[in-house]
């Protein structure tokens, strides 16, 4: 080893060689930190961004550009040049108006300069006079000398403004001429404009998408902090916030630094991230829409990491389908969002994010399909087990299920015992779910743990159910005629039944059972008692009564009665297995105590005891009582987890097994839908603690629209300026529409464009099916429509499909009239006319009208024996408004469409009778209105008797 | 040790030893030039520069505080033009009141005083206002663009963008 | 191969297996500390480690960002330990044949400039420093989990790496003892250290021989005690603290039993097969006892049989306070296997005062 | 030639001159005066036993704690022009570093040095250990490194609640539940349920040491801001004055340490 000069421990050259290789590399680290600073993947979409909007923009100056008119092109041109030609001729002129311009306008500007003098002496004057005024009174010196100086200044200042208006509008003058002066030009100049103006905007905006230099220069590395054209854009939106730690924060989006397009139409066809937004009229991003961008932002709807800009995953997009998610993998190196709260919705389930500032609103305009989710959560009753918060209309929905207080005198017990081993294999349409048989409990001994169970349970509700005597004995009746009976009168509202005409099985309207295989399941006494008068069987049901006659009850029972299940009827549901039933029972028992000390209180018991207390405990275990009335399960809680936030459930808290499920809060809600009892697959659980889901055997089209509802259910504190405010007439409207709900009201009628899913079946013609209720509020009077929803009367007697009558309560009914009259915008009373006063020669103009519209030819009764087509027309003071009368008779295609009522006034603008009333379409109107009122009864209409005949059941 | 080998030493010596240091130095340099670039901001949560002001027809004529507070805008209707003016005085910037009485902004701080259009007639201030950019949407609502300026003593108030009529 | 390295790595096995191959290399330090050793050392990790990022598991945990310095701890706690102890080793060597330690020799002992030698040794360190600092970071990006929500706790919820020792002493110990007591007691034994050792010998040179005790007793508590444990802490420890081998996925719902006892239990009702006394200091009275005579009965036993020429070199104060210090330690792992062998869970058993230990 | 001349011509400037006291610093005089007259490097003794500035004995690892503990001040001061210790803004801000202030990637540096200071500080007493550097007359400079280890672990445990994310306030929690469990001043500690008379309850969750630390009862807006304040001024501030105490103890105890 070479010897180091005294007092160095290194030589001194390998020290310098090392620090030089040193420095070197750290140069080389620190311009890397930098460079991976600088370079980000959102610049590099910006950067692509231009080159799409170059593209966009040369295609359409293209079309421009073919659109423009040569010649015409051409002319202005010359024009110009001629103009300018012109206007060289008139150059003195124009020279010395300039000249007195500049004169006019010095005048003005020391006249201006003057005026600012007086005006600050006037007012520094005025102060002092007031002071003095305050402080010395009226009579002092002081004061009386201010105030001679003001009313000095005061005139000075009158007298300036004057000169100076004078002098102004001289120099507006010589503006104008000169204006005059140029006319020629400026306006060729103009048409110019016109031809080309907005084509050389878009050459003008191409321009700058170039990357020329200084662009380059623009966003250099470390220059970018000066005016750099590629940069993260924001929307920092205080509708919807971020939640940190109980603080709420304005969210922010930066969506848009990548989605340059989003906002701008044009790029309808980019591929994304270019896209403009589909629905940038209707529902967002554009500035007349329902939730403007600049407001709303991004994630209020989308949710993500409207923070996160820094590559595609940080921002947590969440693919539409495997497909989607291949694609993006390849793409985007695309992986599931680690340790994000809140992931983007799939764009499928966009309309989740309505729900938590909607909250209110019974149906949520422009959501479809969270509509739809909403609906079948309804049908299915899931609210039944599971407590679903803040959802309005829910708190008002009776127990989804049938009541089973008296079942003795329904259905037989080994039926019941059938159905509730197996529903779907007697109602292929069953709502009610399968408990049994299922993935996880279709082992022999579970079987049989089971089906000791479902033993019990017919036991139970067998032996606690209440008597309950028919009203009607069954007597046999014509089938065919029940048979269209059921399809006209109105069943097929809320029903579907077995073996009607397709037309009239409207799979859309499950409000109430499928119909099939009634013969092998009910007591025909107690349908046609049911049929007749539900309210008897069951008080609280919303089932309606359509008033039948003990015929048409017969026949229609007959009909259902026809309908057999052979199958089934024939299945006889095992014996209780007493060995299995004690075991269940010990087990039970034995939770807090010694299996010996469970086994003799299980000795204590009878033979029928235990197995009272097999089908209570079994009863309480599938948690039947959440759905149905049964006596003693009054106050039986929701057996299921509550679903209000579920939307916001960390997705490690679901359980997903042995599953190969995403793992995603989506994926499992889907999945958990379609087969709920998957998640025990493959784990060995003991009997007892075997998922209850049951399954519903939904469709996977159902349980997405389900699950897109329910990813809604967030616990995100939405602010107040964010939530969607409805006025006082709105919140009357919900309130109604709840009662709606209930009784299913849509099913039937189009309320406003809701519902009326029974309008299938009338197609050919909707005049025959119930009516469209469009502003029902304005069209007929508040107390009216009480009257008629407590007691039913016949309007419209021509048709087959009959109103029935329901069990309102008197809060409900009140709640339905202000709804109707409240989205109307229509107050609560309406003038009553007791007389109707005519104005010379207007009545008997008013009966020429009458007669020569023919008005009797359709609204026949109380004119004349032809069968009516229209409603009677003897009601309308009583049940119409006035001003809903003039509307209709000027349009009343504009209120119901599908209307054969003619259009007499077209529009409200023409005479309907040539030579009545001077052509005045207003007048005939009025005339005519007055002459219906006239004739109309004072008395309210005469209700049906509550089991009363009807006239013409077919 | 001959003097030529002690030379070649010293030469290679200077050789690494200036290339360490010049090296050494300039990546230190670059890295506290870093903490100058550091110290802008890419993003900051400002209030937008533009905003929609509603319809003309909501004004009435005169001048109109409603977006004073938050955008710092008066919006000014006089016979047929609407401008909007930002509210900050242009001798050192403070914010003057509106005075309604006196039909004239009065700035608290050194009493520049301006007339109900901008221009500047009593006090320190130098010149009248600044008018922002004001545009009219597709729906006809007042857009206000608070990044592009208008200032009268340039004679931008005549410029296209500076006014609407309205 | 897996499921081996998955079942050796369980507290109780791997611990003992660490205690064993401490005290064997304490015995055999000529081979531990030796140029072929540090080889194999080298190349054993390399390969294991090499092997095991096959496996996504064990790469999904080595290479999650806030464990990378844990990485970098294991790799340069091997290495400086192997190192100080080889040259140690070759000190004790030239000590043996009458020659001066390798840094005492007057070669070494020569006087040279601060500039360059030292300034220029510091800033290469600090240049290298940076570079890899730098590196690191434009590497693996700082972690940010979902923003903090009281409401809901992540599964596990883990302490600073670096605690990791301590929370893992949480499953041994009441939180008074492993996160007040123990530390407190760690630092002062720390600080008393020179106090402690009046071995003059081995002052500013690497050596075994010379301080085999000093070194043998402050490397049982830095590396089985504290490094071992960080590692048990980081890398084994998954949701709900239960523990997963190397190659094990943390699946959240496994299971463990985790049922333990209390000393008072097992002497009354098993020993002795009555009810628990009510007199809670009648009930500790086994806990009590076996507490205070292992911290201070034993104290003669160990000096008649063991401390007696420590006793005399340091003198009482000294002796006592490092036989507590020593017994403190000491308590960890004795606390550690009566855990795994009779699932003890506390000793003294004093819910009332707050007082387990 | 002519750039030997031009950097002969800068090195005989006045400002040159005014700045560097000396020449090159290549024989005894210079290299003696290039660490006596600058205030940074007279840290350092002019001359040192060689054992001192060999890697293999002193690892370093000393002098690298310092300049991480420098770095990170440095970067740290950086940090808090981005960064407000509030509730609403805390997160956000730290997503904003990711996200797109210029250089964010101060934050990794901050954090990956905290660790590596932990790590060279630990390797630092270790090595310390391991060639008995604490022996006479160092015994004090050892207590006092011990103490800078442990504000060091304080210093990276407080600012590890800053990031206010899910691993932040729970690594915190369990960390600071320890303080709970403090004998006699924290509520679940032994002897807490002595300090009381009647329903007066002198050591609960209101008023323990853990309520002290925190600001609260758990972690929450009061705790990020001390675990701020404690982060940024008052431990750094300490650390700076026991830093100090340390180097001139080196120095004044014997330098750098060598076989005595």
């Amino acid at each position: 080893m070479k010897k180091n000069e005294p007092g160095m421990a290194y030589n001194t050259k390998t020290l310098n060689k090392v620090f030089a290789v040193l420095s070197v590399v750290f140069l080389f680290v620190v311009i890397w930190m930098v460079l991976d600073d600088f370079i980000r993947p959102w610049k590099a979409v910006q950067i692509q961004s231009l080159e799409v909007k170059k593209k966009v923009l040369a295609e359409k100056i293209a079309s421009m550009e073919k659109g423009i008119d040569g010649d015409k092109l051409r002319a202005t041109k010359k024009e110009i040049e001629q103009a300018k030609i012109a206007l060289k001729e008139k150059e003195d002129i124009i020279e010395k108006l300039n000249e007195e311009l500049e004169e006019a306008s010095k005048k003005v500007y020391v006249k201006n300069m003057n005026k600012g003098i007086v005006s600050s002496q006037k007012n520094a004057t005025q102060f002092n006079y007031e002071h003095a005024l305050d402080v010395y009174g009226p009579k002092a010196t002081k004061t009386k000398k201010y105030k001679s100086k003001l009313d000095l200044y005061n005139n000075q200042f009158i007298e300036v403004s004057d000169e100076l208006k004078a002098l102004q509008s001289n120099e507006k003058e010589i503006i104008a001429k000169i204006k005059e002066a140029k006319k020629a030009l400026t306006e060729s100049e103009k048409e110019l404009d016109q031809l080309v103006g907005a084509k050389d905007r878009l050459v003008g905006a191409l321009d700058r998408t170039k990357k020329d230099p200084v662009w380059l220069l623009r966003n250099a590395p470390f220059l970018d902090f000066l005016d750099p054209t590629i940069k993260i854009t924001q929307i920092v939106s205080d509708k919807v916030n971020d939640d940190r730690y109980f603080q709420h924060v304005p969210s922010v989006s930066r969506c848009t630094t990548c989605h340059v397009f989003i906002d701008q139409k044009g790029y309808e066809d980019q591929p994304q991230p270019f896209k403009t937004h589909p629905k940038i009229d209707t529902l967002a991003i554009g500035l007349n829409s329902a939730h403007p961008m600049k407001e709303f932002g991004c994630v209020s709807c989308h949710q993500g990491e409207g923070h996160r800009v820094n590559d595609f995953n940080s921002v947590a997009h969440i693919p539409q389908n495997e497909e989607q998610k291949h694609e993006w993998m390849k793409k985007y190196h695309w992986h599931e969002p680690h340790k994000i709260p809140k992931p983007m919705y799939r764009l499928q389930d966009t309309e989740a994010a309505c729900i938590k500032c909607h909250k209110d609103e019974v149906r949520i305009p422009m959501a479809a399909k969270a509509n739809e989710g909403r609906k079948l959560i309804e049908t299915y009753g899931c609210y039944g087990c599971h407590k679903i918060d803040g959802i309005a209309g829910w708190e008002k929905l009776d127990k989804p299920g049938p009541n089973l207080q008296k079942i003795k005198a329904k259905v037989s017990k080994n039926w019941i015992k059938n159905w509730i081993w197996s529903p779907h294999s007697f109602n292929p349409k069953s709502k009610m779910p399968a408990f049994f048989g299922q993935v996880n409990n279709s082992k022999p001994e579970f079987m049989k743990k089971n089906a000791a169970e479902v033993n019990a349970m017919g036991e139970y509700l067998y032996a606690k159910s209440r008597e309950s005597k028919p009203i009607l004995k069954y007597a046999g009746g014509n089938k065919e005629r029940g048979k269209e009976l059921i399809s006209k009168v109105g069943c097929v509202g809320c029903h579907m039944v077995e073996g009607l005409d397709e037309q009239w099985n409207l799979p859309q309207n499950r409000k109430g059972t499928y119909l099939t295989g009634t013969g092998s399941k009910v007591d025909p006494d107690w349908l046609v008692s049911w049929l007749k008068k539900p309210s008897h069987y069951d008080a609280t049901s919303v089932m309606p009564s359509f008033r039948l006659t003990d015929k048409d009850a017969n026949d229609m029972a007959a009909y259902l009665l026809s309908l057999k299940n052979k199958k089934f009827e024939q299945l006889e549901f095992q014996d209780l297995n007493r060995d299995v039933r004690d075991e269940l029972l010990v087990e039970y028992f034995s939770q807090f105590e010694t299996i010996a000390a469970a086994q003799k209180k299980l000795a204590t018991l009878k033979d029928h005891e235990r197995t009272m207390e097999l089908g209570r405990r079994s009863i309480n275990k599938y948690g039947c009582g959440s759905c149905h009335h049964i006596d003693g399960f009054k106050d039986a809680v929701k057996i299921g987890p509550e679903l209000t936030k579920v939307g916001s459930k960390p997705v490690e808290q679901f359980g997903f097994g042995h599953q190969k499920v995403e793992h995603a809060r989506h994926a499992w809600i889907e999945a958990h839908l379609v087969e709920p009892a998957r998640w025990d697959i493959g784990v060995p659980k003991p009997f007892k603690d075997l998922n209850k889901m049951p399954n519903f055997y939904l469709t996977e089209t159902e349980s997405k629209k389900i699950t897109t509802y329910l990813l809604g259910l967030v616990d995100d504190k939405v602010p107040a300026q964010g939530m969607h405010k409805l006025t006082a007439n709105k919140k009357l409207a919900e309130k109604g529409k709840e009662v709606v709900l209930k009784y299913n009201c849509q099913g039937c009628h189009k309320i406003d464009g809701w519902g009326g899913y029974i309008q299938a079946a009338y197609e050919d013609d909707l005049n025959q099916g119930p009516p469209w209720l469009v502003s029902e509020g304005h069209r007929v009077q508040s107390d009216w429509l009480y009257k008629f929803l407590r007691e039913v009367h016949p309007i419209r007697n021509y048709l087959k499909v009959r109103m029935p009558s329901f069990n309102f309560s008197n809060e409900e009914l009140n709640s339905l009239v202000a709804y109707f009259q409240a989205d109307a915008e229509q107050g609560h009373f309406e003038e009553p006319i007791e007389l109707v006063e005519w104005k010379p020669g207007e009545k008997a103009a008013a009966k020429k009208l009458w007669d020569e519209l023919a008005c009797t030819s359709c609204h026949t009764e109380g004119f004349n024996n032809e069968t009516p087509q229209a409603p009677n027309l003897h009601f309308a003071k009583k049940r119409l408004r006035k001003s809903w009368i003039h509307k209709w008779l000027s349009n009343p295609m504009a209120i119901q469409e599908y209307t054969v009522m003619p259009d007499f006034w077209e529009g409200g603008k023409t005479s309907a009778l040539d030579g009545v009333l001077g052509n005045d379409p207003k007048a005939q109107m009025e005339a005519i209105t007055k002459l219906i009122l006239e004739f109309s009864y004072d008395r309210s209409p005469v209700p049906f008797k509550a089991d009363g005949q009807v006239k013409n059941a077919l | 040790m001959s003097v030529g080998r002690q030379k070649l030493n010293r030469r290679e010596f200077f050789g690494w030893l200036s290339i360490g240091w010049i090296t050494f130095s300039a990546t230190c340099a670059g890295f506290a030039s870093l903490v100058f670039r550091y110290l802008y901001p890419n993003v900051v949560f400002e209030p937008p520069m533009d905003f929609i002001a509603g319809f003309p027809s909501e004004y009435e004529e005169g001048v109109d505080e409603r977006w004073k507070n938050g955008f710092g805008v008066w919006i000014y209707k006089n016979e047929g033009t609407l401008v909007a003016m930002s509210n900050i005085c242009t001798h050192l910037g403070c914010v003057p009141n509106w005075l309604p009485a006196e039909r004239k902004f009065k700035c608290p701080c050194h009493g520049s005083g301006y007339y109900p259009n901008g221009i500047n007639f009593e006090g320190p201030a130098p010149r009248p206002l600044e008018r922002y950019k004001v545009s009219l949407s597709a729906d006809g609502k007042i857009i206000v663009d608070k990044s592009k300026v208008y200032r009268y003593e340039k004679g931008e108030w005549g410029n296209p963008g500076s006014f609407i009529n309205v | 191969m897996k499921a081996v390295f998955n079942f050796l790595s369980q507290p109780q096995i791997s611990f003992t297996m660490t205690i064993i191959l401490f005290i064997v290399a304490i015995q055999k330090m000529e081979f531990f500390a030796s140029k072929k050793f540090g080889w194999i050392l080298l190349f054993g990790t390399l390969a294991f480690f090499g092997w095991g990022m096959t496996d996504s598991v064990f790469f999904g945990t080595m290479s999650w960002p806030d464990n990378i310095p844990i990485g970098i701890l294991i790799a340069i706690v091997l290495w400086s330990t192997w190192f100080s102890l080889h040259k140690g080793v070759e000190n004790d060597k030239r000590i043996a044949a009458g020659e001066p330690p390798l840094e005492g020799t007057p070669e070494n002992r020569e006087k040279v400039w601060a500039w360059p030698n030292l300034v220029y040794t510091e800033l290469f360190a600090i240049i290298a420093c940076t570079i890899f600092l730098v590196a690191w970071a434009i590497i693996f990006k700082a972690p940010l989990e979902e923003p903090a929500n009281p409401t809901w706790a992540p599964n596990p919820a883990k302490a600073p790496w670096y605690f990791l020792g301590l929370q893992e002493m949480l499953v041994y110990f009441d939180p008074w003892m492993a996160g007040v007591v123990l530390p407190v007691l760690i630092i002062v034994g720390l600080v008393a250290i020179p106090y402690l050792d009046i071995n003059p010998k081995g002052n500013g040179y690497y050596t075994f021989r010379e301080r085999k005790f000093a070194i043998s007793s402050f490397l049982f508590g830095w590396l089985v005690l504290w490094i071992f444990l960080i590692i048990v802490g980081t890398f084994l420890r998954g949701p709900n603290w239960t523990f997963y081998g190397p190659f094990e996925f943390w699946d959240h719902h496994k299971v463990v039993a985790e049922n333990n006892i209390n000393l008072s239990e097992i002497f009354w009702i098993k020993l002795f097969n009555t009810g628990l006394p009510k007199n809670i200091f009648l009930r500790e009275i086994a806990g009590i006892l076996l507490s205070v005579g292992y911290l201070f009965g034993s104290i003669p036993l160990i000096t008649k049989f063991w401390g007696k020429r420590y006793l005399e070199g340091m003198g009482k104060v000294r002796y006592y306070l490092m036989i507590i210090l020593m017994l403190t330690m000491f308590s960890l792992p004795i606390k550690m296997y009566l855990r795994w062998l009779i699932n003890l869970k506390y000793i003294i058993f004093m819910p009332e005062f707050e007082l387990n230990i | 030639m002519a750039k030997r001349s031009f950097a002969e011509y800068v090195a005989n400037t006045q400002v040159w001159k005014s700045v560097f006291r000396h020449g090159p610093p290549d024989n005894a005089r210079n290299r003696a005066a290039v660490v006596a007259g600058n205030v940074f490097l007279h840290l350092h003794p002019i001359k040192l036993k060689k054992s001192g500035v060999q890697l293999g004995y002193t690892w370093c690892m000393g002098g690298l704690t310092f300049f991480v503990f420098l770095a990170l001040t440095i970067t740290g001061v950086l940090l808090m022009f981005y960064y407000r210790p509030t509730a609403e803004y805390a997160f956000n801000d730290i997503i904003a570093l990711r996200e797109h202030v210029p250089l964010g990637i101060m934050r990794e540096l901050h954090r990956w040095g905290a660790h590596l200071m932990v790590i060279t500080v630990w390797i630092h007493m270790f090595r310390v250990f391991m060639t008995g550097s604490y022996k006479p007359p160092r015994e004090f400079n050892w207590g006092v490194g011990v103490i800078l280890l442990t504000l060091t672990l304080l210093l990276s445990f407080t600012g590890y609640l800053l990031p206010w994310d899910q691993l932040a306030i729970w690594a915190i929690t369990v960390g600071s539940n320890m303080a709970k469990a403090t004998p006699f001043l924290g509520h679940g500690g032994p002897g807490a349920a002595l300090a009381k008379i009647g329903d007066f309850v002198m050591v609960s969750d209101k008023n323990d040491v853990r309520f002290q630390l925190l600001g609260g009862r758990f972690v929450g807006e009061p705790a990020l801001l001390r675990f701020y304040i404690l982060h940024c001024v008052f431990i750094p501030i300490v650390v700076a004055v026991l830093i100090a105490v340390h180097f001139w103890r080196v120095r004044k105890d014997g330098g750098i340490s060598a076989p005595l």
